[in-house]
């Protein structure tokens, strides 16, 4: 099975609507242990995502995620900013002049996108951030490849996302709290976790409709 | 949310209208970005500083651009980090050809963003240094965590990096007295209310009525701990036990003191601290070169405030006491 | 009650005493009084400023003691007019000879106290003048009633006069440039929340979460009128065009504009308000000829703000633009 | 019936007490229609006033209304001090050398008083300030001399202090009110009514020793 461009645009318009619909719940968290403004961050760079990629014609996977990642460094800010951003601009730098990508593929563009995360934040899986979904996320596609079910794949997403309530943060804002960060779900790790369920979704929805 | 702004998510840009509006002989706004430099920059010859971060620190930065401190300031949207294409404008608009220090207080996001812009300043054939800034002693420091973050003693960063960039050093210079600020200077906060976020609408958290927070960061960032509110004689001597204990300071030591508000606070209850502060000092037989009070790096309108100390040598005693014309340096 | 104080008695005491330790080379206490003076005072061959009035109102006024302002500022009680005894006192501490010029915001304490204490000064020979500022639109003006309230538009005075004192200007010369100040300052104040007097120990009154109000004074007392909370775009332009309706500015006019925060509003919001400002006066005609924004004279820890409007001459605006040193003027 | 200068330092050792008790009280009307420290300025005087007269032995009314006056003068701040300062400074100086005093010669002070407050405050009576009750209070005397019911001239002073409810501030800082003063009682005038009620109670009571 390939994942084509259409569906790739698809998905980020859905994940960008989602995050959107999610801003006051990710600000919450981040208000939590963090200094609240996660999901207005997001919302505001996903919508420019949005924007960009509806206004132009793609048909460069490569391109697509370049400019996905350099709108989000452009627009987001902060520490997500950067951390989103780089992993679409290294993940998809691969993936220049493709017009569809399997499977296998994309998990190779997560895993980039992975190594572009820590080594530009310098953080690992179990940091409570980001990662802690992206790596999990990761690792189930590429071990489950074109068998990959989506409904599981969205329930794996979400109890990574879950887990991160038991980590003590010990990278980005998060950090500063120490122990007392336990007990609470890490907003970028929640949001992420908006993002693949809306790419499983456009892939389950996809695949139906084929 | 009782705030005198338009729509919420314009708010950074209607505040930099407004500075430019307010001072147009001191600040320009660089187009179509969220950048304010001086007036007369680039200034031949001199090395060029650049700081920034979220909005809503006001007076920082842009209140510390001027002669003798930054040359620009990024502001980026309400606490969040500037993106690196803004910070890589403030870097070329402010280069005159020697070279840009980057002020960059310690947050994962300013350090990533203001890393990015460097590199793509560099790729464009500009000097590029950048110092961290991680004052405050709120925050356990380990290589294995982010670190401490910065507060209120980077203004002091600014204004003697700047005055020996106004003196017409090397960027290696600049960034050799910036480093020996970071060296020696130490912050510690506290808070007794909340700050909002315009675009989030409602305050972060909420302290009780009877309780505050020591440790807080200039974020919402939560502190160490909570405890019952005190009189200001004791929250002073515990936020300056713990910069002087963290500093080591000796008896016969020179400082500069910096009594700040996160915002809400008024100057009166800033000089009540500063009673204790200047005695403990004195008592301790530690030389108070000069303190200076008020609002330097606030919070919104947090109440609350931070103490720092800055060990002076001759060195930087000068280039403290070197004239500066900016808006919020006094 | 959230303040950072001692015991709420002593509030006023130990700012002062944190003053003096904070600025020894600027500032002095005259002993045993609430009186703040220039440390080089009395000024040998000029005439002395001397303001006051209750304490709270931060910088005001002791923040704008120093070369080319004030010689003097007189700290009341929170709110509340000082002493006769004490003003005299500062009266005879900086008169250099040349006579003194009291400032008094128009409050019936200020005035009566102030009086009280010219008498006593010229009972011991000492010249002293004094000048009524009534800058407040709010409040109707009739010789009936007590009549306007002097709020930030205060600060220009202090300036002004000052400057023209420093320049060694004869009293009467003095008092004559003050009083072209007062003749040419309106402002008008609103309120978002309420402030508390550390000894009263709560809020002196309360605005619902989702209003203000307009036309506020700087102790609390209630303004004209209750009103939905409302952008930042729409209060600046009230408050903005019942200052110039009143003083009837006109096409071609020049100005000096203050945009000042009660204590809480932060700068970020000031600068909100003065895009509105600006860009309303230029669109009117009226050359703005410096903004002033931030917080010169506050209302404890309220939020909200004033706008003043100055007219300008060319006497006035030299006497504007000349050097001063002081904490609170920039 | 003559007051001595004891019962006169009785007097006014009484009144500080009540308004000390009072001072959460007169404040409270203040915030209403001023800036909230009336109970806090005068409590401030009168408590000085106690420590000064309890420190001294007089003999002579005129010097101890002089203390009196020159104390809250120098204590209280706002309008309120110089308005009860000048009254029993300006009031009482024809009484220099008399060790006690007629009911007659008290409304004299009383008058003298209050024209001293008229010039100072450029005030009159119906202005919604303590001349509210100390004209009232002075007439009563006036015309009620040794006869004077101790019960009803207080009643007769409160009644007053109440009246100033429905009265238009046109003096002091509650005249920024206008129409919207209107409702409120005056807290200078409560603050006299204490006064006077401690002077009324001292002098029933004295009687009644008697
Ligand atoms: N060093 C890092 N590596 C990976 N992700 C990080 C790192 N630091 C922070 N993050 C992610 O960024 C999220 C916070 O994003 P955001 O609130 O937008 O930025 P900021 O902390 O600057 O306000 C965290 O929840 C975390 O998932
Ligand atoms: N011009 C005046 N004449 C007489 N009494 C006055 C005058 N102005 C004010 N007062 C009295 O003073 C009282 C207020 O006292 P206080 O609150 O202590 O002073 P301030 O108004 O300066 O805060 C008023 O309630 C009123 O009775
Ligand atoms: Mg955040
Ligand atoms: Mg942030
Ligand atoms: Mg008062
Ligand atoms: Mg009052």
């Amino acid at each position: 099975m390939a994942i084509t461009i259409k569906q790739l645009v698809l998905w980020l318009e859905t994940a960008s609507q989602r995050i959107l619909q999610q801003k006051s719940y990710l600000t919450e968290l981040d208000q939590a242990i963090g200094d609240g403004d996660h999901g207005i961050n997001l919302s505001r760079g996903f919508q420019e995502v949005t924007s960009r990629i509806q206004s132009t014609e793609y048909d460069d996977v490569g391109q697509l995620f370049n400019a996905v990642g350099s709108t989000l460094i452009q627009k987001v800010g902060g520490a997500s900013g950067p951390i989103y951003g780089i992993a679409f601009v290294k993940g998809g730098a691969a993936l220049k002049g493709r017009q569809e990508i399997t499977i296998a593929e994309f998990s190779q563009f997560l895993h980039q996108g992975i190594a572009a995360i820590k080594s530009l934040g310098k953080s690992e899986e179990g940091n409570k951030t980001v990662l802690d979904v992206w790596a999990p996320v990761a690792s189930y596609l590429t071990e489950n490849g074109e068998n990959t079910d989506w409904a599981k794949a969205i329930d794996h997403c979400w109890e990574h996302a879950e887990k991160t309530k038991d980590l003590k943060a010990t990278k980005g804002r998060a950090s500063y709290l120490g122990e007392r960060s336990i007990g609470h779900l890490d907003p970028g790790a929640v949001s992420s976790a908006y993002l693949f369920e809306a790419l499983f979704q456009t892939l389950a929805d996809g695949n139906r409709a084929v | 949310m009782k705030k005198l702004i338009n729509h919420p998510e314009q708010v950074v840009r209607d505040m930099i209208e407004g500075v430019v509006l307010a001072h147009p002989d001191r600040l320009k706004n660089v187009p179509d970005t969220s950048v304010l430099i001086r007036a007369d920059a680039p200034v031949r010859g001199k090395v060029a500083l650049v700081s920034g971060g979220g909005s809503g620190h006001e007076p920082a930065h842009a209140g510390y651009v001027g002669k003798g401190m930054l040359d620009g300031a990024v502001c980026g949207e309400v606490f969040t980090s500037p993106t690196p294409d803004q910070v890589l404008a403030a870097i070329k608009a402010v280069d005159s050809g020697e070279g840009v220090l980057l002020v960059i207080k310690n947050y994962t996001g300013d350090v990533m963003n203001f890393e990015m812009a460097a590199e793509l300043a560099e790729a464009e054939g500009i000097q590029v240094t950048k110092v961290i800034v991680n004052d405050d002693v709120a925050v356990e420091n380990s290589t294995y965590t982010t670190g401490r973050r910065g507060i209120a003693g980077t203004v002091f960063v600014h204004k003697i990096a700047g005055a020996q960039a106004e003196n017409g050093a090397s960027l290696q210079d600049v960034e050799r007295v910036a480093l020996k600020v970071i060296e020696n200077v130490r912050s510690m906060g506290m808070a007794l209310t909340s700050c909002t976020v315009p675009a989030a609408g409602k305050p972060g958290f909420s302290i009780p009525e009877d309780e505050m927070e020591i440790g807080m960061g200039i974020h919402g960032e939560p502190g160490t701990h909570r405890a019952k509110i005190a009189e200001a004689d004791s929250v002073a001597s515990q936020l300056l036990s713990l910069v002087i204990n963290d500093m080591g300071l000796q008896e016969g030591d020179r400082v500069a003191v910096m009594i700040n508000s996160l915002g809400a606070t008024p100057q009166m209850e800033l000089y009540v601290l500063n009673k204790t502060v200047g005695q403990t000092l004195k008592s301790r037989g530690i030389q108070v070169h000069k303190t200076y009070v008020g609002e330097y790096m606030t919070s919104l309108e947090m109440a609350g405030c931070s103490i720092s100390v800055l060990r002076l040598d001759e060195e930087l005693a000068e280039l403290l006491d070197a004239d500066a014309d900016t808006l919020g340096w006094k």
